[in-house]
């Protein structure tokens, strides 16, 4: 794993390409300098520095990414508002890489990086959510095209997104994960029409996606026909790396709201509430603490399986901080700002109220694997436990029970 | 206290049966959901109708003499069980329990027979948190004058009660300026009320306020034990129907076994209720334990059961159109309602015997 | 379920039964004055009084065996020891009545009521915990007897019973329920060896059971041949009921224990250790609370389910309030009144150092159902959720794995 | 404080490996069982003379001056770690790690250098359970006087550091009435101590003696560390190979998950020790959260572990001949030991401004 590209290296290039090009006339120019300056900066290699040449990066190690977003940062050069493309990024972008033809790579990573389009992803399905490879949208084929036919839902991002990577059933004859495909859909075409989804905090985050006859150009299946569950490997293996991932300080996410609730009254304060506050407090910072061990873990080339106690144990604590809050807060916690229904973009942890917390952490345990399923990972691929009886996995798709 | 009937009598069950069958036809998920997207009435004023009118419910508090049934703790506990299965937005609680019992049995007659028939609605002008003394407004010449913060269903209320100097006042709902709030749980709203020398009349003393809410902690409890009840039902019901993995999602263990714990939970939430309303109804022996005790149980399985079933029913019970939702906020709502678990067990420790302090 | 038995006829014969037999001498006198008041007791069925008359009983309704145990308490008479003979009491007798002959009633019963003679019950084996049914001890038929080899485990008073209900296996080549044979044990013949069991507490007070070619007549068996598990349903379900179930006044059993040293140590409160045992106190209370309205139940002739609770919460809540007391004795929990191999006939929670609390209540989980079992049970019976899928139901015994 | 690194270096690693090698081979769950059931041995001679002559691992925290190894922090949690995950009856804890700190570097060479060589061992004549000031004894003309109750691994010890009214005092182990006590844990036994005029030399200042008890607190959650994962690892090794209905049990859902967690909490655990110790190493900049931190997490990540494998080893998991019950009794014992996670808890919420009370 050792790369050829140091840290002086990169420093070096990136302020060769700072010399060149004036990042703080792009940030105050408007959306065409912008543009142009974070396409140089792909150009140049500086996007993901791990990427390979030509397609955004050096080829470098993972760990100097850091050390790029920190100097175009410091110089004031304008970023790709990554938590708008958090799709793109995290999962989309890993996937061509690892299993896009170089045609798609070319076409798909530079907007994708640049935030020129948007992409969502279009896996679960009302009848498949924890067993996402028993879904049951069908794709057919029809001459150089697939046609697909099915609904999806919990898309983020779907009502302004160019672009999906979507998991349909390209054969139902076969054992629920070998008739999967993978592709790429282009959420403009006829036949694709994205509902918002309202949630329980009474905004619509998501969306649901009805596809009916859209049609998707062989030249965008990622991987071949029947791989499908293998491509979406990827895809998932970096979603969970990426969410509830970042370095925060202590008191940094939702504890730091309870805490910052606990100094400013008092007279809120109880005994019972305050054993509650510190038990909790501590867990947020073993977390935080397990998540900085992670990180070093990974810039040491020796991932290891600590990653999924991060994401676990993230969807507990922010629940049960929440709900503290709220039993803190009493009579005051039961006022919401609002009940209109919004669509955020983003998930505001500690900008909102605590009723918006409270609810909205409840999300945390079922989106993007459902902490049951975490647990049967972690049970199975690190603790090596043995798998339950499985009825599923021998029969052909349409047969199986539903 | 132990020759107490903790189990349902005939009589009880079969309340239990009429409450439950009106409310399927009359009260479903979807008609709730309606209610709440709405954001507009203060309460559901066909199904109170039903309930206070057609049923006859809403007297079961009032004393005989003014035209109720007299202290019916027991069927009235059915009812707020029953109509918290449903999450009913309507004011069972908040003006056929706390309002009717902090008028007590001295209060006029005529008030007290109008609520009684359902005719007017009344709720008590305290914050729906509220556990101990309440905080008292200003009385003076027959006006009552001050502000009130997070009153439940008072927006729907005709008359309302409000704690003063020198005793228990009645306002007309219609004097006061009431402002309602986006309320966690919509299907009890919340307003903040002021009263600008709103005239007012002396209905009884103050030493009323605290049974009222010691009534309604076990009141509020045996809702809690109904929306608990709904809440493992509704989750087995559709474990038992989901498949994944080519088996049922009820097959699965791991849920199994909290779904297990659960129930044990309820159970015993539903044996410290009955006890609670057994008190009750037999004069109140241990009525602040067994109150306090009621309260805590029943908080906590509540809000369990709710996250236990928005949690198991996956991304459906994320959404705002499966009725999860209005269970899990009722859940943390009533929690909060008339003393948290946490000031309650500080209670307990002082009623047991068990401080934390050295005496 | 109506009893043609009303309290009040009840209390007319425990009456005359005292004129004739002064209680007192009888409880002041030699073991042969005690066992003749006894055996009178028994012979005019007032020994359980739900058993069908000749059998100790007078078929009257459950509810009023205790009007005739607290009668006969309040006369100053001697009882049975039910502590030394719950094992008889409880599963033995009830096993008997309903699937053993009339000459095994007449045999067995009356010396089982008045304790003359002890049981002890044979089911558990090292490799059958949860999975009774899966049991391996053989019994094969041998002219009028059957010949046993096996060995048994956690056989509480093993080392002074008469008798032993066991369960052994007559046919390997069937599935494994359907294998499975009833007996009465002889536990003086030849061929049965009884050794102590240490456990993790320093004391014995179970054994383990070898059982080398010892013979046991086929008028000792209880059921038909393959009938053992229906046969042993019976007696599962009255050791669950017998578990956990006394009355008792509040802050009875452990929290009482625990309170008495919260009240009698002010030095050692902390707020943290209050919030803890207040809602033990609460869940001790309400446990307590909810065997009251099992009781209830149970009289009233509607038993329900709410029983499997009683036990499950028992368990957990012993272990908790147990770890609740070392934590608030601290230092001085952890220190022990002897490591000395005792051989108890009885647990005693409440009169013993905290650390023996702490450990042996951690066999409360797991003798007599772990509590995994009980949430299976409660989980299938009660709520009516499916079954996981099953590989072990359709395979004869001898062919699973283990 | 972000700089600190958490994860082990290879010398670390070789460390580990060595030192779980050779007690894989001289420190079995047998020979533990062995030496508890005999109730005779203060602690285990021979393992410690391996330990600490033949490893040379008695002298990490003894400056070089004296012929330590100098403050190996980071190498004496190591070392903890794997004996806790031995639960191995030697006194690294408390001679290596408490009374060496205890000493701090002021302390006369000779003492110091000979319990670097292990060749003896000393004990501070604390409670086990101490978190806060000691109570102190009295020290006059060369002589100490009073009693200490509950003293981890004195008995054994031929040197007792013992907090006067001026300072630390040695007193030789022979000059003292030390009687032993059934101890909850006797893979660490605790005595009580007499000091009647017993002769002492004073040897430290009483400030190294809250330096002690922090890098206690540390150095303990990291042989709790040790002891959870051992705690793991046999438990799902035997739910692998344990049939019952037909399947391993370590296929059951219900188990896989409690396990998980279980694991998580111990990934959890790992990452706070390991910030404590490197915080430690790097000189404490952070040290009484830190330090307050790993203990709370090593506390109950070792008790649950411990509880889990007592549980899920079923009726075997229960007798005194499978090993789980040392583990048990380790853990609990090390949740009292330099402060319960209670106390500890109540020290953070000082340290980092989250107070009960109104300042």
């Amino acid at each position: 794993m050792a790369s050829v590209m140091t840290e002086a290296d990169l420093r070096a290039r990136i302020s060769a390409f700072l010399a060149e090009h004036d990042p703080a006339a792009a940030a105050g120019g408007g959306d065409a300098d912008r543009l142009a300056f974070l396409r140089a900066r792909f150009d140049a290699g500086l996007a993901w520095v791990h990427f390979p040449t030509g397609l955004g990066g050096l080829g470098a190690g993972r760990s100097l990414q850091p050390v790029a977003d920190d100097a175009f940062a410091a110089a004031g050069a304008p970023d790709n508002r990554p938590g708008r493309i958090g799709i793109g990024l995290g999962m989309a972008a890993p996937t061509i890489l690892v299993h896009g033809s170089s045609e798609q790579r070319e076409r798909f990573l530079r907007p994708l990086w640049t935030g020129e389009e948007v992409w969502c992803q279009l896996f679960s399905e009302p009848g498949a959510g924890s067993d996402l490879a028993g879904l049951g949208t069908r794709a057919r084929r029809d001459g150089d095209d697939w046609v697909l036919d099915g609904q999806k839902v919990w898309t983020s991002m779907a009502h302004v997104a160019r672009w999906a990577i979507l998991l349909a059933r390209t054969d139902p004859d076969v054992p629920k994960h070998a008739g999967l495909s993978y592709f790429v859909l282009d959420m403009t075409a006829p036949g694709v029409e994205v509902r918002p989804l309202r949630q329980l905090t009474g905004e619509a985050e998501f969306n649901e996606v009805y596809l009916t006859g859209a049609r998707i150009p062989d030249t965008q299946r990622l991987g071949d026909v029947g791989d499908g569950w293998k491509v979406a490997q990827t895809t998932l293996m970096n979603e969970r790396v990426s969410i509830g991932g970042g370095a925060l300080p202590r008191e940094g996410g939702m504890i730091g709201v309870l805490a910052a609730a606990w100094r400013s009254d008092p007279g809120a304060r109880t005994p019972g509430m305050h054993d509650t506050v510190m038990r909790l407090w501590v867990r947020a910072e073993a977390a935080r603490l397990t998540a900085m061990r992670v990180r070093q873990q990974l810039a040491a080339g020796a991932p290891g399986p600590d990653g999924s106690a991060v994401k676990l144990s993230f969807a507990t604590l922010n629940q049960q901080i929440s709900a503290a809050e709220l039993d803190l807060l009493g009579d005051e916690g039961l006022r919401r700002d609002s009940w209109a229904m919004g669509r955020p973009e983003e998930v505001d942890f500690t900008g909102r109220d605590a009723g918006y917390r409270y609810l909205r952490a409840k999300g945390n345990s079922i989106e993007g694997g459902t902490s049951e399923v975490l647990r049967n990972i972690i049970a199975e691929r690190v603790l090596g436990l043995p798998a339950e009886p499985r009825v599923d996995t021998r029969v052909a798709w349409k047969d199986l029970p539903r | 206290m132990s020759d107490l009937v903790l189990v349902e009598s005939p009589d009880e069950q079969d309340l239990r049966s009429g409450v439950r069958a009106m409310l399927a036809a009359e009260c479903t998920g979807q008609s709730v959901l309606s209610f709440v997207s709405g954001f507009s009435d203060p309460f559901d004023e066909k199904l109170w109708r039903t309930v206070a009118r057609g049923m006859g419910l809403a007297g079961l508090l009032v004393p005989e003499a003014q035209g109720g049934a007299g202290a019916q703790y027991r069927a009235a506990a059915v009812v707020a069980e029953e109509l918290g299965r449903a999450v009913a937005p309507v004011p069972f609680l908040s003006s056929a329990v706390v309002a009717t019992t902090a008028l007590g049995s001295s209060a006029s007659h005529e008030l007290l027979g109008r609520l009684a028939s359902g005719e007017r609605t009344a709720a008590l002008a305290v914050p729906y948190g509220l556990w101990s003394a309440p905080a008292l407004l200003s009385a003076q010449d027959g006006a009552v004058t001050g502000a009130v913060r997070g009153v439940a269903d008072a927006l729907g209320a005709d008359v309302l009660l409000v704690p003063a100097d020198d005793g228990l006042y009645a306002v007309e709902g219609s004097a006061v300026r009431r402002t309602r709030i986006a309320s966690l749980d919509e299907t009890r709203p919340l307003c903040d009320v002021e009263f600008s020398a709103a005239p007012a009349r002396l209905v009884a003393p103050l030493a009323t306020v605290p049974c009222a809410l010691r009534t309604a902690a076990t009141m509020v409890a045996a809702e809690q034990v109904g929306l608990a009840s709904w809440c493992l039902d509704t989750t087995v019901a559709y474990l038992k129907e989901r498949y994944q993995f080519g088996r049922p999602v009820g097959s699965f263990q791991a849920l199994k076994h909290r779904l297990a714990d659960l129930w044990v939970e309820l159970t015993q939430a539903r044996a410290v209720v009955a006890y609670a309303v057994a008190d009750l109804a037999a004069g109140g022996d241990d009525g602040l334990v067994a109150a306090s005790l009621a309260k805590i149980v029943g908080s906590e399985v509540a809000v369990r059961a709710a996250e236990e079933c928005v949690q198991m029913h996956g991304g459906i019970g994320f959404t705002w159109e499966h009725p999860a939702h209005l269970y899990l906020k009722r859940a943390k709502a009533t929690s909060v309602a008339y003393g948290s678990p946490d000031r309650h067990r500080a209670r307990l420790a002082t009623l047991v015997d068990l401080p934390l302090e050295a005496s």
